[in-house]
């Protein structure tokens, strides 16, 4: 037999036909597609049974209920929680993001001691030690005033037991970040006599004057806000906002107002000149100021008068007049104050020029008005043991103590430091704060931590500070943890709510309230017996002793606004022997340009970085690439010989940085702009990797970690994030403190500046 | 390229010879008889490994993590939707979790294997049993039983067969292509289905919706 | 079902207030988070960034202090296309069907496995509504716990939009099939994950055909137009295309409106002389 | 070494000079290949494309040569349906043109679409509507067709023609060659088309959009009008290069000439049609969308109405008159000039209807959207002309593509 060509013939169309005739090629192409449509690289969510798990959001000093979406038990989405009583079911770009801080790169996955340039694991065991051990030989030295704390802020059990803490131990610095929050209690306090707070009620003011507050980019309680801002044009209330550049509230105001920068202040004391000139104030309740009130109209008659601030400010002597009219014609105008977020402190003498037209309005505590909330200390803590020690170092006043308002600044702090040949400080704690960051000068500020022999830090990720830190005993992030909320930010309501974990904690991590019990246990003495809990959930429940049920309950407490019961006097003394208002750092001639930071929504400036999300959402007119974009009228970009896109040199007397350039009309000739927000320094492979890099090889062995030379990249251990990280340039490298005269805070807003094409 | 060209050569010459040689008994023919013999064997072999060979290269067998009897629990239970229930928000929860099993099975109900199997590897080391689902869809699709069983009554026969009168349960087949079951294409490798139930490709979907409702619906109404 | 957008079924759409959006981003956010949206570590190039909502911000072009800006969030606008068949511009583009018509929904599809990446759909939305999937989504370490089941996530190569969350419409439709109210969902019951989010309630999300619902007082689409407002304060995204969006704008602000849609020299005065007259009737 | 392969007499260049040649013009093929595998296992994200710009470098390349391999199918037209004979001394040339850039634009389509391995969808999940199923099935059936027209040639060479098989096959297949031609060249009059419907059906895109007939816009007889006009001129601009190359005389004059008029009479009257397409878009189409001509021409420093210019005069009317007109289309300089005028004419034709249909802001308040492209980009554009000059350089290498050159050398001895 004899196998030729057509054999082959045969055998290739018989098989070509046998395979037509069966099922193969039509099973294999539906197969395939199916193949290709579903690749083993693309994640697919496990499906389950939903629920809702509620809890308060602590991003920010708003607060806002928030719902938690779950699948079988798995938090997948954050959503506003409707019917709360700060937003009602809205909620903001952060808050929605909540849950990739969870995950966020940066995160600190267990405790770590600094061992030269490397992060070392260690256990909690080991790191408690390590810390108690530090203040036990401080305090037998007979230093307890030496030790430090740095606390986002001071409300609430967990802020309470690290105050404890220090007192235990015997140390008055305790430092809470200023904010315009802190000026409003200043000022309050020196024109009402109140220990209170300022609240605004904002959502039925039928006439809201804001001198340069980001109304709504995030100031005070940024949701609320939003809400409240909303509602104006159904209740026909106004919105005016005074500022040097149209920002987003001056856009969405109803009349934008640019003054000068700086002159704010000037133009709210004209308006209050042109009220009392033409007798629109409320003469009854001025009249209980006395002398003082006709001193300061006779003041701001002589060195205020409409035509003069005309002048300063850059504003015709008719708007001035007009605002004040339509100020005092308003049945509920408010004032505020407080420039961008508020996140920084303002000159107490400019919120008195603002504070004085609501004092002339005398729109005080009543719906639509200022609200003066006194402090009260809803927690009730058992008694505290002091020993010699701690008694002795207790009655040290505080390192950065100001002269005027008599409580400790935390940029007078680090100034102080800077300043000796010795740091004052040994042990600084940090927790829920970055002032490495968001301080003014921050160079100078990153100077004086490391000037600090050890540093503890608290933070649950690798920021701009904790890497500075010798011992790192990380904190859960605000999800996996509980903790007591106490509203502020300005807002007219008294709110108390409990934020629970509700989501098991991710790495390593601890409550700070059940670290600093332990630290305490750890210390020993005195300061051991001041913390008689077992753990934190136990103190949480006890200090907040009557009201506890009801919070683990229902989640919160909306309490009735209270009015003081002794009527509200201003006392407008505080003008008497005024001079002006302080003004910022530079000469005009080598800084022909004012250098402002500017807050914008989508980019968080505060303790915490922004999310992946919120980075995604940041505009390419506020950061190209790596570049931090500045905002500059096209007038001044002719003069300077800058356009669109172009890279510039912003030069200030602290510093310089290459930006890139974006025209705005919107923007004040002269003045240029620069986003807050940007410029981490963590996540930056040159500063963690190859300096502190360290691969995690064994989560279970307490001390197996690691050296790598750059580059060992496992997964944890390297903190680089790289969407927020070594993006842009930190504006606050750029401006520097400056001491207000009459509070002692930093009320630096800005800086003289030149810039050039890059 | 000499080479090319003897090949070609040869090839013509040696065609030339099968055409003169006279080996075959069919005589001239027997080049094309060959052929033909050729052709029925190859299409034999690949027609015949294409329906038999195929789907078994096709599929691979699983096992279920345990047997489980549908039979006796639809007895003891009363009906499917005792363990297949819809939530409260209305979606429908699937294979039950051990927390629906262990409201029954506290502890160990009677002797079997299978039992004791779902007791000691799952109950108690409170895992899930990773059960392999015959009616698995991919992750695009969104299929709403509530809409069918609530909203058009219809029964889990319809789709799912006579699942519940059986008292083992039969190995999972996987397409090893596609990581799906055999069940979605059903028995028959050619597709065809006698009953409602013997596959459950979008093209079943869109058959029945379009008798039922006219049309096949937009792609949203499945998809996501 | 019909095969158009006149008859009983539902036409969902949107309006959104400009005078109250704040562009604060949360509705960009509240989508991202609600549909399983990747992200990278650069997004500053706004031209390869997934955002199937975005906020546009739009300026008078004026001088300072006579500036202004608007903050113009924009889904997909689910064009009804012209004459509000259902033939939008990108569905009827689509080689490979994965993108359809919901003609009972007004929603128009996108279905990820079926997309073959021929982008010929980004060609066709003069909105930048559709985007596509340049990279493989990747999350940092762990960060995959918080996708959800809900919309399934894309791979490379594909394109993806708003889908107005559409498996919102399908959960609704699941409680309310269980609670045997078949197809009578209450207008509270099917709300964007944007809507839900946006702390200024600029967004309002609803039935279009459905006068009870707020979207439909608020612009009054007349039915003769295919769903032109009647309010003159309202407008839809290029009007003069035909496409026939479902997302409506509104604001007091003239030059706003005008920026809408493009007119020729001396075209704006009439425009707004023939709104005025809509107004007084 | 290779002359058992070359057809008999021809006189081609010594084979290490050839494949010299071969490798330098191969070189830059891997470069494309590796280009290529870039975009396939990395993604389109190797491209500077993005979602404003979803169309661009190679999707013009892609229509580019399939209008300038329009020669292929009009010449088939003109030769097998209209019998005109002259045509078949360049017909060889036009089929394999026809195949080099048909291959390549599915080679250039399954690089672009995102997911290539489900790229068979667009058959089995069609949607009738798309302009792009259209071409899809037009694309790859004429691809077909010009597989088939592109055998015969290849059984013509010297050692596979002396199989009798393929001389009969060879030999049947030029019989029935008719029918293919007339089918390709119905098939690639609405490939053709549809590349034109799939801008001119954008109607949210003002700048693309136009009106037309039943479902087929004006540009969708516009690009089968200008592909059938301006793709003798790519064929005649081959034979031309090859003729410099070879320094031979491979095509009769009088077959070029005819082919020269034919080409200038379809440019002059697809000229036409697209002047008073130009004018009624422009006046009517676009201002109804709120857009006047010079929006479309003005903003943004590259896009300017000199593009239209170029295109209808320079790249028109110039070449029109000079192909019509006896004198001017016998001046071997000017013939020169109008075939590539002409052919840059349609690939500048081509890249408006892509490049700055994507260009053009459409919302009042959009940019101009420019981009330039990635190397892979323009990597994977050379590849398929790489490809083509290697294909063709074996083709008139090993296989008779000029009947007449045999003839042409024994005269010109």
């Amino acid at each position: 037999m004899k196998i030729d060509r057509r054999s082959f013939l045969g055998l290739g169309l018989g098989a070509a036909a046998g395979v037509a005739a069966s099922p193969v090629t039509w099973k294999l192409t539906d197969d395939s597609s199916i193949w290709t449509q579903n690749w083993p690289w693309t994640p697919v969510p496990h499906d389950g049974e939903v629920s809702f798990d509620d809890t308060v959001c602590t991003l920010c000093p708003g607060n806002c209920g928030i719902s938690i979406r779950k699948i079988d038990g798995r938090a997948v989405k954050i959503e506003g929680k409707k019917g709360y009583p700060v937003n009602d079911g809205g909620v903001c770009l952060h808050g929605l993001s909540g849950l990739q801080y969870l995950y966020d790169p940066a995160r600190v996955h267990f405790p770590m001691v600094k061992n030269g340039d490397t992060w070392k694991q260690i256990s909690w065991d080991e790191a408690t030690t390590l810390v108690a051990g530090k203040i036990k030989e401080l305090r037998d030295k007979g230093m307890p005033d030496s030790i430090a704390c740095v606390y986002g802020n001071d409300k609430g059990s967990i802020a309470g037991l690290y105050k404890r803490f220090l007192m235990a131990v015997g140390s008055q610095n305790f430092y809470t970040v200023d904010s315009m929050e802190k000026s409003w209690e200043a000022l309050i306090s020196r024109m009402h006599g109140l220990k209170a707070s300022a609240a605004f009620d904002l959502a039925n003011a039928d006439y809201l004057l804001s001198f340069g507050a980001g109304f709504i980019e995030g100031w005070g309680s940024p949701v609320n806000n939003f809400l409240a801002n909303s509602s104006r044009k159904e209740r026909q209330a106004k919105l005016v906002q005074v500022e040097y550049r149209l920002s987003n509230t001056a856009a969405n105001a109803d009349m934008w107002v640019p003054a000068k920068p700086g002159t704010e202040a000037d133009l709210a004391l004209g308006i209050c000149s042109a009220m009392i000139s033409e007798k629109l104030h409320d003469a009854d309740f001025v009249q209980k100021s006395g002398k003082a009130f006709d001193n300061f109209a006779k003041f701001v008659s002589e060195k205020y008068a409409p035509e003069s601030v005309s002048r300063t400010t850059g504003i015709d002597v008719s708007t001035i007049k007009d605002i004040a009219v339509q100020f005092a014609k308003a049945k509920t105008p408010v004032a505020i104050a407080g420039r961008g977020r508020g996140d920084s402190a303002g000159s107490l003498m400019e919120f008195a020029a603002v504070h004085a037209l609501n004092c002339l309005k005398g729109n005080f505590n009543k719906a639509g008005g200022f609200w003066t909330l006194e402090n009260q200390d809803t927690l009730t803590w058992p008694s505290l043991e002091m020993d010699d020690v701690a008694t002795k170092g207790y009655a040290k006043p505080p390192v950065g103590l100001t002269s005027v308002i008599s409580t400790a600044s935390l940029p007078k702090l680090f100034e102080t430091i800077n300043a000796s040949e010795k740091s004052p400080v040994e042990l600084m704690m940090v927790y829920n704060s970055n002032p490495c960051f968001t301080l003014h000068n921050a160079k100078a500020v990153k100077d004086a931590v490391n000037k600090i022999p050890f540093v503890v830090s608290f933070s649950s990720c690798m920021d701009d500070t904790a890497q500075l830190a010798d011992v790192i005993l990380p904190s859960h992030m605000f999800l996996e943890m509980s903790q007591d909320i106490h509203s502020g930010a300005g807002i007219a309501k008294r709110i108390t709510a409990l934020s629970k974990a509700v989501i098991a904690p991710v790495f390593d991590t601890k409550n700070p309230g059940d670290i600093i019990i332990s630290v305490a246990k750890a210390v020993d003495g005195s300061v051991a017996a001041s913390f008689p809990w077992e753990n934190y959930d136990e103190c949480l429940e006890s200090v907040n002793g009557d009201q506890w049920s009801t919070l683990s309950e229902e989640g919160y407490i909306d309490s009735e606004l209270t009015v003081p019961a002794t009527p509200l006097v201003a006392d407008f003394s505080i003008f008497e022997g005024f001079r002006g208002f302080p003004s910022i750092e530079g000469d005009e001639k080598s800084y022909p340009l004012t250098l402002v930071s500017v807050d914008t929504i989508r980019l968080a400036s505060g303790s915490f970085a922004s999310s992946p999300f919120a980075v995604k959402t940041v505009e390419d007119t506020v950061l190209i690439q790596k570049d931090s974009v500045i905002e500059i009228n096209p007038e001044t970009a002719d003069k300077v010989g800058v356009s669109q896109g172009d890279y510039a040199l912003v030069t200030t007397p602290l510093g310089e940085a290459k930006v890139r350039v974006n025209l705005f009309h919107g923007i004040m000739p002269g003045v240029i702009a620069m986003p807050e927000g940007l410029g981490h320094s963590f996540g930056t492979s040159s500063q963690v990797v190859t300096k502190g890099g360290a691969g995690l090889l064994s989560k279970n062995g307490a001390t197996s970690i690691i050296t790598a030379t750059g580059g060992v990249s496992a997964a944890s251990g390297t903190f680089e994030n790289r969407y927020i990280g070594g993006k842009g340039v930190n504006v606050n490298e750029l401006i520097g403190p400056i001491t207000d005269p009459a509070s002692g805070l930093d009320v630096a807003w800005g800086i003289r500046a030149r810039i050039s094409r890059a | 390229m000499s080479e090319l060209e003897k090949k070609t050569e040869n090839g013509s010459v040696g065609a030339a010879e099968d055409g003169a040689s006279g080996e075959q008994k069919a005589g001239g023919d027997s080049g094309v008889g060959m052929g033909v013999l050729f052709f029925i064997a190859a299409f034999a072999v690949c027609f015949l490994s294409g329906w038999l060979l195929f789907p078994s290269l096709l599929y691979s067998k699983k096992e279920q993590p345990f047997n489980f009897n549908h039979a006796l629990h639809v007895a003891e239970t009363g009906g499917c939707d005792s363990c297949h229930f819809f939530r409260e928000d209305g979606s429908f929860a699937g294979i039950p979790k051990n927390s629906s099993c262990v409201e029954c099975h506290e502890s160990q109900l009677g002797e079997t294997e299978d039992e004791a199997i779902f007791m000691t590897e799952y109950v108690e080391k409170g895992v899930e049993v990773p059960w392999l689902i015959y009616s698995e869809q991919p992750d695009c699709v969104f299929f709403s039983h509530a809409a069918h069983v609530v909203g058009a009554k219809m029964d889990c026969v319809s789709c799912h067969g006579h699942i519940g009168e059986s008292e083992t349960l039969k190995p999972y087949q996987e397409n090893r292509i596609t990581g799906y079951s055999r069940d979605i294409w059903g028995e028959n490798i050619w597709g065809i289905k006698k009953n409602s139930w013997d596959r459950m490709k979008m093209d079943d979907c869109a058959e029945c919706h379009q008798e039922e409702t006219g049309s096949k619906g937009a792609c949203f109404q499945c998809h996501k | 079902m019909t095969q158009d957008n006149h008859g009983k079924a539902h036409k969902f759409g949107m309006v959104i207030d400009l005078d109250k959006c704040t562009g604060c981003g949360s509705c960009m956010v509240a989508c991202m988070s609600e549909n399983n949206v990747p992200f990278k570590e650069d997004e500053t190039n706004k031209k390869d960034s997934l955002t199937w909502m975005t906020v546009f911000k739009l300026s008078n072009e004026k001088n300072f202090p006579e500036t202004d800006i608007c903050y113009m969030p924009r889904p997909c606008m689910h064009c009804g296309g012209k004459g509000d068949h259902g033939h939008s511009p990108c569905v009827s583009v689509c080689p490979a069907t994965a993108t359809d018509y919901g003609y009972d929904t007004g929603i128009v599809s996108q279905i990820y496995t079926r997309c073959f990446g021929c982008r010929y759909c980004m060609g066709a939305c003069p909105y930048h509504a559709r985007y596509f999937n340049w990279w493989d989504p990747k999350w940092p370490d762990g960060m995959e716990e918080y996708l959800s089941p809900d919309v399934s996530p894309r791979m490379r190569g594909v394109v993806e939009k708003c889908s107005f969350c559409y498996h919102r419409y399908q959960e609704a439709r699941d409680r309310a099939y269980y609670e045997e109210r078949r197809d009578t969902i209450e207008e509270g019951e099917y709300q964007t994950a944007c809507t839900q989010a946006c702390p200024a309630g600029a967004i309002t999300f609803g039935d279009l055909h459905n006068p009870e619902h707020e979207v439909y007082k608020l612009v009054k689409p007349d039915p003769h137009q295919c769903g032109k407002p009647r309010n003159p304060k309202a407008f839809r995204l290029l009007e003069r295309l035909q496409t026939n969006p479902k997302v409506y704008y509104i604001s007091e602000r003239e030059w706003v409106r005008k920026a809408g849609d493009n007119y020729r020299k001396g075209e704006w005065g009439q425009q707004k002389k023939s709104d005025g007259d809509k107004g007084h009737k | 070494m290779d002359s058992a392969l070359i057809p008999e007499g021809a006189r081609r260049c010594p084979f290490p000079v050839f494949a010299t040649g071969i490798a330098v013009v191969g070189a830059v093929l891997l470069w494309g290949v590796y280009a290529m595998g870039l975009c396939w296992l990395k993604g389109l994200n190797q491209t500077n494309m993005n979602d404003y710009y979803g169309f661009a470098l190679w999707i013009w390349a892609d229509l580019a040569v399939i209008a300038i391999g329009g020669g292929a199918f009009f010449t088939g037209l003109l030769k097998y349906v209209f019998g005109i004979d002259e045509l078949k001394n360049i017909i060889n040339l036009a089929v394999v043109i026809g195949f080099i850039c048909y291959s390549s634009a599915l080679l250039i389509l399954a690089i672009d679409i995102g997911q290539p391995l489900r790229g068979w969808f667009i058959f089995w999940h069609a949607n009738v509507h798309s302009m792009l199923t259209e071409v899809a099935f037009c694309l790859s059936l004429y691809f077909a067709v010009l597989t088939i027209e592109f055998i015969p040639l290849v059984l013509e060479n010297r050692q596979i023609d002396k199989v009798p098989f393929f001389h009969n096959l060879s030999h049947n297949m030029h019989g029935i060659m008719a029918v293919f031609a007339a089918t390709g060249a119905f098939l690639s009059c609405f490939h053709q088309g549809s590349l034109g419907g799939v801008a001119g059906v954008l109607y949210g895109r003002p700048f693309a959009y136009r009106e037309g007939l039943l479902v087929w816009p004006w540009t969708f007889f516009l690009f089968t009008w200008s592909a059938a006009a301006y793709g003798p001129c790519f064929t005649l601009m081959v034979t031309k290069m090859f003729e410099g190359i070879t320094r031979k005389k491979l095509v009769k004059d009088n077959v070029v000439h005819l082919l020269a008029k034919i080409s200038g009479w379809m440019i002059t009257t697809y000229i036409i049609a697209k002047i008073i397409d130009t004018i009624y878009w422009a006046g009517v189409t676009a201002p109804d969308m709120g857009f006047s001509l010079m929006d479309f021409y003005s903003g943004n420093a590259f896009y300017g109405i000199w593009i239209l210019f170029t295109e209808i005069v320079i790249c028109g009317i110039v070449p029109a008159v000079i192909l019509t007109v006896k004198k001017y289309r016998e001046n071997k300089k000017l013939l020169l000039v109008a075939i590539c005028l002409g052919v840059v004419g349609v690939c500048l034709n081509r890249w408006v209807m892509v490049l700055q249909v994507m260009a053009v802001p459409v919302m009042s308040f959009d940019t101009w959207a420019l981009y330039l492209p990635s190397w892979q980009e323009i990597a994977t554009t050379i590849l398929p002309v790489a490809y083509g000059v290697i294909l063709i350089s074996l083709a008139y290498r090993y296989l008779p593509v000029f009947p007449q050159e045999q003839e042409l050398y024994d005269t010109n001895k």
